[in-house]
């Protein structure tokens, strides 16, 4: 028919003996092949960016919406651990960054090494934010830190519980938060009282929207987590792989992708901590 | 109705319009959906491979000034339709001030509206003809949507929010209303029929009396016209009850000297908040105000508002009420004759002409307002004097007033006293009792007096409480 | 990487970017950039730190003072933002396509953004009811 | 054409020595051409589960009264119909079958970029699926497929998670095929094979894929937000605590307006397919149906707002909306005439993919046109949410991307198995589904202008009529879709070998044999001309090999 067909490259069967096992059948080439690899995670991120843009769309009504709000909220969080994460997630760019620089150069050692500094990062942010975490969940429990909570140390005297959910309680809530508190049976201040157990029975309790403040930052910090965890996991196959010395100057694109998601979960991260820890 | 209709009655005055931009939709839809067709077949059979005589020589495959034709020529035709439909559109969301306002509730599954005079009905909907008419809806629960389809006219009706639309009658009839956005099991039961009527039968409905179920459930009550409806705006009659027997007349004085700002001419008008923002004071924003009153507070009052949230206290058609009445008292543009002001007055006892002299002793802080304060050393003074001032702020004194003339019963003289409960027991008002009355005041409630007094627990803490029983003590026996 | 005249055709249909070698960016940039990336974020904490003690809410009020606080926080988080994607990830020295959809996903999150908040100012949600609405 | 035996040594040959082996070599397999087959197989399957609801839906309203099923079961059924033929039939039907298929091998590439993910997106496919049936056995979803809040999130009774997670799962399916598709056509195009001497349906796949990547995603992160709005209670878009449920419907429709041109961009692309290739010409203004299907991908993302003109959403947004919702009809419009102006002195054949694309253009003229109707502000007042919106999106989706995937199937039926079906019973079926389908749909036009709203169970009696007209056209165009099922299964036990190149199409993927090698090119080949190079006279040539008694 119309479109001449001649050979073009060489048959399919003498394909491999030119090339070394890493070039996948399909590839001709393996510059074709790295190509495919970076522009297919490229088109990846994409979604990813998508993905979490849906929640910061969520974000940025809410937060035009209740600006005062927003700002009571973010005072409940750890700015301190916030800002300390954030300096760790900087730095295991920089070593995902060196370490890809080491596989291009082909310094074996180097690389590793960096490799190694990023799990340890990694796991350091995920142990800082499991403390975070952990605090609020204290506190719904009535304990002041994680520690009283774990150990059954002293129970703390106000009530708050910041997990968003039905026992929800937001400390300097109007009405809501009092009505609810009072429905506890462990609120003590109350009790005191010989009429205490009539308070609140009744009670209307209009919640206002601090919950959604609380929710957005779960729920985004969380799925930053579950991405932070595939990080590893990634890196940590590349670490293996390295060390079985399967990475050269010519074929390193797993280093490079898996490097290309780890800055990703970085710049997820550049953005939230001045939109949950930096309110006012 | 035809055996086989094509179109809709047409019962409003937006369905000619709209039926017309609908014919000349179809009409440009039949030149180039109708044509291409035949000129397909046309094409199909001339250019068969089994003609072989057809000329199939100089075949072209592109053609730069064809293109640009079949694209102008159909962005020019949809740029006019569009530009028709947007003008049309505009005046379907713009209501005329004189429109009569009807408040629309719905919920699952049923319709409930409710008429400037307060006549309610359910799943129907009367509306007189030759004037126009305003929806303002809201949803008790899921997304409902209005919809006539003899006037052209559908709406969404969202919860946590007021949705407007405006129609016409033109012609008198039954036609269907229906709901269009699907909310759950019985969805297609959700409708009944409106009923556009001439406006002297449509009077004469307003005042015919008939059973009506409130959304709450509850059966029968309200269902007749509010007495008094030929003098003025009944529904804002209603809400001006609602207004003296919740106590809000204590705070929203008409003078402005109260402890929340006065609502005379607040409808519509621009306010500052205390965020340094600009509201306008619509429907949405009362509501709001009622129901969450932290929500925006205007400048001056706050933050915080000593004002008592009443979410969950007040059904939507309540909140109506108020509205209508906080209405009333700004705009003269209810034609439906008489002063709204005036035919509200009566309805609460706070009116400026009555209270001036007390109101201005509340205005004070409520201390003049008390009688002998040194008579009766069983209080801690170092108590009741912060008591006093949080009695004033949080707007106890507009109800209970030291003449007994407010919603509340007079506190003077209370302490240790025997009061007549509503439920025929009788109580010793004593410290405890007064505690409990503060942060629960339904538990107990003196005979004579409605239980509308919100309760206070969510919002004092002890030592506070402490303080106002000090007060009340202090006011003597 | 050696290859024969006839496969260097192969899959440069577009032939975009052989005139577009890649690039190699060097250690002394990544510490450099890691730098200015640090900078910024000491820089962010500060101004946040800072904002409420200059009392910008008295000059053009509480609203005024929160929009200045976010354009400056997402100035500079997407100053940082930049830099780890042209550099770490060496969009800077990519392929033109791979540029594109390093921009596309951009592009696609400030359409729905904008068009969304667009609604909402023009809704005037909360509260609700505005002149034609 | 005239060989009796089927090639050796294609991608269907089996070496396996157990039946193990045999399914393993399938549910394990890389090969795009395979993967193609399992979606042919769970695709149609879905369909049918789709199309029974549908047949439930359509015998209910046989009367006015509610009297076959309860409205509950009548909700589930609608529910049903929509969740499985939206987010399991319509969207991945032409990518993941036709798409899989035919991508490598119309750009000349051994395999798709990524073969293991997209085996992934094949299992990713089934999971969601699993979900979705399983929330149908557990007793069904009532919410609708557009799962409003807050009624699916506070008030509806029934599987909502699990049905949403269906839909969540299935969405990085979609993504998978959709970051494969990009890939492969950037890079693994064959040698000479420039931009514009891609095929059409290149183009098409590939516009689809950009709306997949940038707007599945969004789905996925509201889908996941009402998931947790459901269990926890949170509030995100509960008003009571400070949510606004408009908000999912912005989010929702970001990315289900966009979907709608990831159905039926493919479409496009297959019609331009059967056009060229049953007229025997190239394309009339190929650039311009190449851009259009980029600049529908584009202006498809600014659009989705006018599925909410009565949400309470703002005016000026409504306007804003409508005003690009025109400027939408354009491109679809450019194509339309462009496929019509192929017709003129080609050499038409009336073979069964034909017949199907033919019906496919005069029924998307419908419903594109009547989407002009609904994007008209004051019009979409009076019929949105009524059934004319029902009659038009049908118009689009069963007259639009089925009639094209069905097309599409009968004319790479060959290829695919390397024989042909019975053109007779072929013919008989595509003008069986045009009529049913038609009868079906038109009257639903008027039933919504008339005021009928959509997801009604029982109707006011005046409706039935028309009512009555549109089931009975269902029965009919069930028939027509169930008619192919039988031939092509009979046509895989004795229909005629079909050859290389029984079309005599032009296209890389008919210089191989049928079924194709495993690795579809022994040679990777050089293109040297552009898509449907038919020559000049091929058309006249083509004419004059007609005589009587060949096939039409």
């Amino acid at each position: 028919m119309a479109t001449t067909t001649q050979p073009a490259a060489p048959a399919h069967g003498d394909a491999h003996a030119q090339h070394g096992p890493e070039l996948r059948h399909h590839f001709e080439t393996a510059r074709q092949q790295k190509e495919a690899a970076t522009l297919g995670m490229w088109v990846f991120l994409v979604t990813e960016v998508m993905l979490f843009g849906g929640i910061f769309m969520a974000y940025i009504v809410y937060r035009w919406a209740f600006p005062e709000i927003w700002a009571e909220s973010a005072k409940h969080l750890n700015t301190p651990l916030g800002t300390v994460n954030t300096v760790v997630l900087l730095v295991s760019s920089l070593t995902v960054a060196l370490a890809v620089n080491a596989a291009e150069e082909g310094r074996r050692r180097t690389l590793l090494t960096m490799l190694g500094i990023t799990i340890v990062l990694g796991f350091a942010f995920l142990g800082i934010k499991a403390y975070e975490y952990s605090e609020k969940f204290a506190h719904c429990s009535g304990y002041a830190n994680p520690l009283a909570w774990a150990t059954g140390g002293a129970a703390l005297g106000e009530t708050e519980c910041l997990v968003p959910g039905r026992a929800f309680v937001f400390p300097e809530e109007h009405g809501g938060a009092a009505g609810e508190a009072a429905a506890a049976p462990t609120e003590g201040a109350v009790q005191a009282e010989p009429i205490g157990n009539v308070i609140g029975a009744a009670v209307p309790t209009q919640k206002t929207p601090h919950q959604l403040f609380f929710f957005l930052y779960f729920v985004a910090t969380a799925l930053h987590a579950v991405h932070m965890l595939i990080g590893l996991t990634i890196v940590s196959t590349l670490t293996f792989l390295a060390w079985r010395g399967l990475f050269t100057p010519v074929y390193y694109t797993p280093v490079e992708i898996g490097g290309l998601y780890w800055h990703l979960i970085d710049i997820v991260w550049v953005f939230l901590f001045p939109l949950f820890y930096l309110v006012h | 109705m035809q055996d086989f209709p094509l179109f809709p009655e047409q019962a409003s005055t937006f369905a000619g319009p709209i039926d017309t931009l609908y014919g000349v939709l179809i009409a440009l839809s039949l030149i180039f959906g109708g044509v291409l067709p035949f000129i397909i077949l046309f094409l199909m059979v001339r250019y068969h491979r089994s003609n072989q005589k057809v000329d199939r020589t100089n075949q072209i495959h592109s053609n730069l000034a064809l293109e640009l034709g079949w694209t102008i020529i159909p962005l020019v035709l949809v740029m006019g339709v569009f530009f028709w439909g947007a003008f049309l559109y505009i005046e379907m969301r713009t209501p005329p001030p004189t429109s009569l306002e009807v408040y629309v509730i719905g919920k699952q599954w049923m319709w409930h509206a409710q008429h400037p005079n307060g006549k309610r009905e359910n799943n129907e909907l009367h509306v007189p003809i030759g004037r126009p008419v305003r929806m303002i809806m809201t949803s008790q629960d899921v997304i409902h949507s209005f919809y006539i389809p003899a006037f052209r006219v559908k709406q969404d009706v969202v919860p946590g929010r007021y949705t407007t639309m405006w129609f016409e009658a033109t012609r008198e009839g039954e036609y269907h209303l229906f709901c269009a956005e699907y909310c759950g099991t019985e969805h297609s039961r959700m409708g009944g029929r409106v009923v556009a009527m001439s406006i002297a039968d449509y009077e004469r409905w307003l005042v015919t009396p008939g059973e009506v179920i409130l959304p709450d459930g509850s059966a029968g009550a309200a269902a007749g016209p509010i007495p008094g409806a030929a003098q003025g705006d009944p529904m804002a009659l209603a809400g001006g009850q609602l207004f003296a027997n919740l106590g809000c007349a204590g705070c929203h004085r008409s003078d402005g000297a109260g402890t929340g700002p006065s609502l005379q001419g607040l409808f519509g008008n621009q306010g500052q908040m205390a965020d340094g923002s600009t509201i306008t004071a619509d429907e949405g924003y009362l509501a709001e105000s009622i129901l969450n009153p932290q929500a925006k507070v205007a400048a001056g009052y706050g933050p915080p508002s000593v004002m008592p949230a009443y979410a969950g206290q007040l059904s939507d058609d309540q909140v109506n009420q108020l509205i209508a009445y906080i209405k009333s008292l700004s705009d003269n543009t209810g034609a439906d004759g008489g002063q709204p002001n005036a035919t509200a007055a009566p309805g609460a006892p706070t009116t400026t002409a009555a209270s001036t002299p007390v109101s201005t002793a509340a205005a004070t802080g409520g201390a003049a307002a008390t009688p002998e304060p040194a008579a009766a050393p069983i209080f801690d003074a170092a108590l009741a004097a912060p008591g006093e001032q949080i009695f004033a702020s949080i707007g106890c004194v507009g109800c209970h007033r030291t003449d007994g003339v407010g919603p509340g019963p007079s506190l003077v003289g209370i302490y240790n006293a025997e009061k007549p409960l509503a439920d025929g027991t009788t109580i010793t008002a004593d410290e405890a009792y007064l505690i409990e009355s503060i942060i629960n005041a339904q538990a107990k409630v003196v005979q004579g007096y409605q239980p509308i007094m919100p309760a206070y627990g969510s919002q004092l803490n002890q030592s506070q409480v402490a303080q106002l029983v000090e007060y009340i003590k202090s006011l003597g026996k | 990487m050696a290859t024969t005249s006839d496969n260097s055709a192969q899959g440069h249909a577009a032939g975009a970017h052989d005139d577009h070698p890649y690039g190699h960016i060097g250690r002394p940039t990544y510490y450099k950039i890691f730098g200015a990336l640090m900078g910024l974020m000491i820089l962010t904490v500060l101004a946040w730190y800072v904002e409420p003690l200059l009392g910008l809410d008295r000059l053009v009020g509480e609203n005024g003072a929160r929009v200045i606080g976010i354009t400056v926080a997402m100035a500079i988080a997407i100053a940082k933002t930049a830099l780890i994607v042209l550099f770490f990830m060496h969009i800077k020295v990519s392929e033109r396509v791979t540029q594109l959809y390093a921009a596309a996903a951009f592009v696609g999150l400030a359409i729905m953004v904008i068009i969304i908040m667009g609604d909402y100012f023009a809704r005037g949600w909360p509260p609700q009811l505005g002149p034609l609405t | 054409m005239a060989t009796t035996a089927l090639p050796q040594n294609t991608y269907l040959h089996d070496t396996s020595p157990t039946v193990w082996d045999w399914i393993r070599s399938w549910l394990f397999t890389v090969d795009h051409k395979r993967i193609a087959i399992l979606y042919l197989l769970s695709i149609n399957f879905f369909f049918l589960l789709g199309g029974l609801a549908a047949g439930a839906v359509r015998l209910e309203l046989v009367t006015p009264q509610g009297d076959l099923m309860s409205s509950d079961m009548y909700n589930r059924a609608f529910t049903l119909h929509g969740v499985i033929m939206v987010f399991f039939f319509l969207i991945p039907v032409i990518p993941s079958v036709l798409g899989n298929f035919l991508v490598p091998l119309m750009i000349g590439a051994r395999d798709l970029a990524f073969p293991r993910v997209n085996l992934l997106s094949w299992y990713l496919y089934m999971g969601g699926g699993i979900f979705a049936l399983s929330a149908a056995v557990l007793g069904g979803v009532d919410t609708g497929w557009t799962f409003y809040t807050p009624f699916s999130s506070s008030y509806s009774n029934s599987n909502v998670i699990l049905t949403i997670a269906g839909a969540f799962i299935m969405g990085f399916s979609s993504i998978a095929t959709g970051v494969n598709f990009i890939v492969t056509i950037h890079k693994m195009r064959a040698p000479g094979l420039t931009w514009f001497r891609l095929p059409l349906f290149i183009w098409a796949m590939y516009a689809t894929s950009l709306v997949i990547v940038l707007a599945t995603p969004v789905i996925g992160i509201t889908l996941l937000l009402l998931m947790v709005e459901r269990i926890w209670g949170v509030g995100i878009f509960d008003p009571a605590l400070g949510g606004d449920p408009v908000l999912f419907q912005h989010l929702f429709w970001f990315y289900s307006h966009p979907a709608v041109y990831i159905m039926i961009l493919p479409a496009f692309g297959v019609i331009s397919e059967l056009i060229a290739t049953f007229s025997r010409k190239r394309v009339f203004g190929y650039e311009f149906i190449a851009f259009s299907s980029l600049a529908i991908a584009i202006l498809g993302f600014l659009v989705w707002g006018h599925h909410m003109f009565v949400s309470s959403q703002s005016v000026y947004s409504s306007l804003v909306f409508s005003f690009i919702s025109m400027l939408v009809a354009i491109p679809s419009a450019i194509k339309v005439f462009n496929w019509t102006a192929t017709l003129y002195k080609g050499s038409i054949s009336y073979r069964t993919p034909m017949l199907y694309a033919l019906g496919f253009i005069g029924l998307f003229v419908i419903g594109g046109l009547t989407g002009i109707f609904l994007g008209i502000v004051a019009v979409d007042i009076h019929v949105t949410d009524t059934y004319f919106v029902v009659a038009h999106f049908h118009y689009v989706m069963v007259g639009g991307t089925i009639m094209a995937y069905l097309g599409g199937l009968h004319y790479w039926w060959p290829k695919i198995t390397g024989r042909m079906y019975n053109e007779v019973w072929g013919s008989i079926s595509a003008m069986v589904v045009f009529v049913g389908f038609n009868l079906t749909f038109f009257p639903q036009f008027v039933l919504g202008y008339l005021g009928m709203p959509r997801r009604y169970h029982v109707y006011p009696e005046e409706f039935q009529i028309l009512n009555v007209l549109s089931t009975a056209g269902s029965s009919i165009l069930a028939l027509g879709f169930l008619l192919p099922i039988v031939y092509f299964m009979l046509s895989l036990v004795n229909g005629k070998v079909a050859g290389d190149n029984p079309w005599d199409s032009t296209g890389l993927e008919w210089t191989i044999s049928s079924p194709p090698p495993t690795h579809n090119f022994h040679e990777i080949p050089i293109v040297t001309t552009e898509a449907y190079a038919y020559p000049p006279e091929a058309a006249e040539r083509d004419a004059a090999a007609w005589r009587p008694g060949s096939p039409l």
